[in-house]
């Protein structure tokens, strides 16, 4: 269960001859993820991992059923390859790539909705269903099965959190990164919705940063529907200064907009708990789940 | 990236939207010549990246081409905002009837541009939206379609225009909006565009802010990336940008290195409850090396304001062993200038140990822990 | 009765202001066609002819229904101007306009297509339902009201071709003008069948002229689907050049294609009467409706 | 608009298709010139914008620059399909490989651009298309979405490439495409792409027709329309554009003047069917005015094939009187220097009829009737 990829799932790895796309296709296969092909045009014939590689995502998916895709291609070619999974009817889209032109996001994220298809990122660690599939870049040890579901605009500081949780003694459900851009495929509210559904999920952990108004929405959401399974978050960003872009292309404060302060108190005025350090999750965590 | 006014209106200029006659001067007289050229009255605006610059005193007027020297005198060199002014743009002064606000920016919840719109144009739009929103026109663009003209129309009338007006006004905002397409604008904006006695629109101001990521489809402004002239950096981020380094430069001693944007600014955060103040926002990115390693620490270490430097590093494709051997590049290369606190979790997390214990670096286990040694090491040096 | 306009058919003209959109909304309002409004930019709260003036047509919906509209905007305007009309929900634009480049018209049809809305032209006289509607430049005269359907690329010609028929005893229900450029919303195909459906059309006339293949379409789709109306044709151009344009953007034979010889023969076989001059389709039309 | 291939492969160059280094020579010993800095051997073109030209020996080869300097001397001046060679391209000689096909259109019937590609170059693609249409590939764009570049991947690979050539066509292909769209092509062909030993591809020639109605976009080419440099119009046919005129010339004697493409078109075939022959197609066009018709009557009456001219009009907007005025106006300047036949009938048909009976001039009611009498007088004359 998880949501988003699963045990079933069956994935493309567009990039695949790339030294990251090579480099994660060992680690997603030996996390169980189903690689049913790679492409990369020109490479068509070769294999990575005994992955067969093809030139085109129509061609491979001649040869073997797939409905996910992960994109490593560099940011140039990235909206081509995105268009080209949606064209080709997969349904799931994780795009790994950093330095994707905010225009050619707009246009992806367009084409995804017009076709019914989820884009996780640009700018992702990507999703993990732990214990069933990983398809993203996260270091897969940090993570111990259980009933936490995570979603994240950040990595490391995930991973960090993803750590803390299971030294707690917890773990979790899925954990997907919604990217660090500022435009992205999912929205917290989308990946709240999914969790809802989602038996295996008992709580959700939002980890928020400034910039736009994604935990803004999120709390409105919480509040506005009666949100039934506990949330808790963590907003990095106190610190940050307006104008500054800090790091990642979506964190950035623009007038009076996106603070970490407006965030926070959003999100704490609709019940949900926010952690001053990253250290506090577990105990959160345990409260959440009834258990300390 | 920023462009600097006066670069802007360039732009605006190839797709016909109005500015005001003008020319950039670098020294006091050639502000002068070119009052002389233009006629007076003038506007000497200070040509720096930054938002309010007419409140911090970077926009002067002069009634004659003396007057211009002078004030370009005081303006060029001065700082504004902690940003050099290296050239001022001196225009004709326009006769204004009405200020009108116009701008295209990305909405990032309905992830599309949006155009927005406004009667109250020469303050800052957040000031309108947050007094005035019935004053604010907002019109979300579906990127799959595009602004069309009588899309312009729509908001140009909303502004409460009709006629000859109304049709110049919404051929202007439909040229700035294929401007902003074609030239892969996270944000382009007129405040105040100006409407003079005689019913013409002019772009008072114009500010073009480019996506970064999009340089690659923009030759011509990717040169000016690193370049010196560029106007919103400080010489520290340039000279991180020239090594592949996110870096931003804070008020504080303590520096900061951290790998990935949520983790660095996790630490910051902890600092800063920890009562300290951080130096710096330093990101080594994704898989760092042991040279983006070095070269990270070393800029710190050229840093006077920085009293000690805190290393927060989460291994997951990033291996603790490459991170820790580019510590020690340092130490061999140029010593610990400053005292500094490692904290290192995750892949190869013990080989990294090791190689710091072997060079009398101690590596903490939490983020607080670190956070609380640095502080501490600040105030005691 | 009728195809594409009818009495009730209440139309907005774009481009009212010009010299031909204000000569032809009189001629229109004679004829007795709801013209229910004019847009021209900048010329909001105008009259032409008693019709007011607005400077959007979303404006004008705002004060009165229509489903139709007439574009006579210049060709640098026209993808524009239809672009509004389907975005504003209309049903039914002709575009008077010759000129439009092609990559224009292709956009114009290919969004109409998505908006399930018909586009008659480019580069057309427009439609005319004899005695209930007129929406086009058809000099009105010439018609006479009857049960022959008419499709046509040309203009003149068929005028020629209305008043032989008028001459001749019989009558019009519906012309069409699908336009004389290489792209148009309509071909003979789309008409046929709207016509086939029209209890007021008892037969149908084609008029075709080189280029394209239209003509062999209509030919093959009258033969295969067995098209229960009698249908004559006249096809200008046998005298025609390869590589020479004659007058209309889309007449013109290309390498092997779209020769008059060619369309006439794929008709005959068709069983479509092919008329050798326009005198004739009178005795045409007479034998075609069982009279003589 | 048809560009010569000078021309057209400048325009390729511009979007990075490879062409053969070349020169353009307007004179024998320009071209001997360019011969010798490029290095021998050579082949010399013939720039006129008519197809088949190599079969009409406007292509030729030389192995030094003497002979390039001769066979550009055959060339030059003289006709190719009824056009002047006011130019040669002197090019190096492409050692080949395989000769392909490829090309953007225009799909009528699907109301789009199409690709079409083959492996059978060098012929014309129609004959392919009969012969071995299993050598060809057609990729329908959809206008909303454009070719992307997979769809060009999956077009190359259908020619049978694989690895590094399969990227580098492909991207010719892209490339292609987005001139076409970018400089609105009504046809781009490149025939033959040739592949040489080395497993590169060259644009060999190079075909560019620009949409004449998209040319107010393009104001480079605009330029050119009525230049006598362009190649592919008579004098006759440029005078008449100049005149606002649809022109074509034919190789008859019976000079036509209708109004609207498709009467006009009839008339000729009816002048046919009588057995006669038309000197030319001009269509007056919608709502023709006196200055039109008169300026039409005496571009026919300075031709000197020309043994009659007939005047077809259908009075719809266009109003007989105002043509009948445009007759006489020409009447009073030149007088008739042949014959004219009239045919009219429409709007103000009895004014009209009164103007010209007046000047002499008998109007008829039919069209098979002013056929039938035209091809008549061209006989006797």
């Amino acid at each position: 269960m998880g949501i988003f990829v699963d045990r079933e799932t069956r994935a493309i790895v567009q990039g695949i001859t790339g030294t990251q796309g090579r480099f994660h296709t060992r680690l997603m296969l030996d996390y169980g993820t189903k690689i049913v092909a790679g492409v990369t045009p020109g490479r068509g014939g070769m294999e990575v991992h005994g992955v067969p590689v093809y030139d085109t995502i129509e061609e491979a998916l001649g040869k073997h059923e797939a409905e996910a895709s992960i994109i490593f291609v560099p940011a140039p070619f990235a909206l081509d390859a995105a268009l080209e999974a949606l064209e080709n009817g997969l349904k799931t889209i994780v795009i790994i790539t950093e330095g994707i032109p905010i225009r050619d996001s707009m246009e992806i994220v367009a084409r995804a909705k017009q076709r019914g298809a989820t884009i996780i990122g640009p700018n992702t660690p990507g999703v993990i269903t732990v214990g069933e599939c990983k398809l993203g870049i996260m270091p897969a040890q940090v993570f111990k099965e259980g009933s936490v579901g995570v979603a994240s605009r950040s990595g490391t500081l995930t991973y960090e959190i993803a750590a803390a949780i299971s030294r707690g003694g917890f773990g979790v459900s899925t954990c997907v990164g919604i990217g660090g851009d500022p435009i992205t495929g999912l929205n917290f509210v989308e990946v709240l919705e999914r969790f809802r559904d989602d038996p295996s999920t008992e709580a959700v952990i939002l980890i928020g940063e400034i910039g736009g108004d994604l935990e803004e929405r999120a709390a409105r959401y919480i509040l506005e529907q009666g949100y039934l399974k506990p949330v808790a978050a963590f907003i990095a960003g106190r610190s940050a200064v307006a104008g500054k872009r800090m790091g990642h292309a979506g964190a950035i404060i623009q007038g009076r907009a996106g603070t970490a302060e407006s965030k926070i108190q959003a999100l704490r005025e609709a019940g949900v708990e926010v952690a001053e350090r990253p250290g506090e999750i577990a105990k959160i965590v345990g409260e959440l789940l009834g258990r300390d | 990236m920023n462009l600097l006014e006066f670069e802007a209106k360039e732009v605006f200029s190839r797709y016909g939207i109005p500015v005001p006659r003008g020319e950039v001067a670098s020294t006091p007289s050639q502000a002068e010549e070119v009052a002389e050229r233009l006629g007076v009255p003038v506007a000497v605006k200070a040509q720096v990246a930054a938002g309010g610059r007419g409140k911090a005193g970077g926009i002067l007027f002069a009634e004659t081409p003396q007057e211009a020297r002078d004030v370009a005198g005081r303006l060029l060199g001065s700082e504004i905002h902690g940003l050099r002014v290296r050239k001022v743009l001196v225009e004709e002064r326009l006769r204004i009837k009405r200020e009108l606000y116009f701008g295209i920016t990305v909405d990032r919840s309905s992830r599309c541009y949006v155009a927005i719109a406004s009667s109250e144009g020469g303050v800052e739009i957040e000031e309108v939206a947050a007094t005035a929103p019935e004053r604010i026109v907002r019109f979300p663009i579906d990127p799959l379609y595009g602004l069309k003209s009588y899309h312009a129309l729509r908001i140009a009338k909303a502004l409460g225009y009709s006629g000859r007006q109304l049709r110049s006004l919404s051929s202007l905002f439909h040229r700035l909006y294929t401007l902003a397409v074609e030239q892969d604008a996270e944000l382009t904006e007129i405040n105040p565009l100006v409407e003079t006695p005689e019913g013409e629109f002019i772009a008072a101001d114009a500010r073009l802010n480019i996506d970064d990521n999009a340089l690659f489809r923009h030759p011509e402004f990717k040169e000016r990336l690193f370049s010196e002239e560029r106007g919103d950096l400080t010489p520290e981020e340039l000279e991180a940008r020239r090594r592949g380094l996110a870096y931003v430069k804070l008020d504080g001693e303590i520096g900061v290195i951290g790998n990935g944007a949520g983790l660095t600014m996790a630490t910051l955060d902890m600092i800063r409850l920890q009562g300290g103040r951080a130096a710096d926002f330093l990101d080594l990115g994704g898989g760092a090396s042991s040279e983006r390693m070095s070269s990270a620490l070393s800029l710190l270490f050229s840093d006077p304001r920085v009293r000690v430097v805190l290393i927060n590093i989460l291994g997951g494709i990033t291996r603790c062993d490459e991170v820790a051997r580019g510590i020690l590049e340092v130490k061999e290369k140029m010593g610990f200038r400053r005292p500094i606190v490692v904290r290192m979790i995750g892949t190869n997390e013990e080989e990294g140990r090791r190689i710091l214990r072997e060079a009398g670096v101690e590596v903490l286990e939490s983020m607080e822990e670190a956070a609380e040694r640095a502080v501490e090491i600040a105030r005691r040096e």
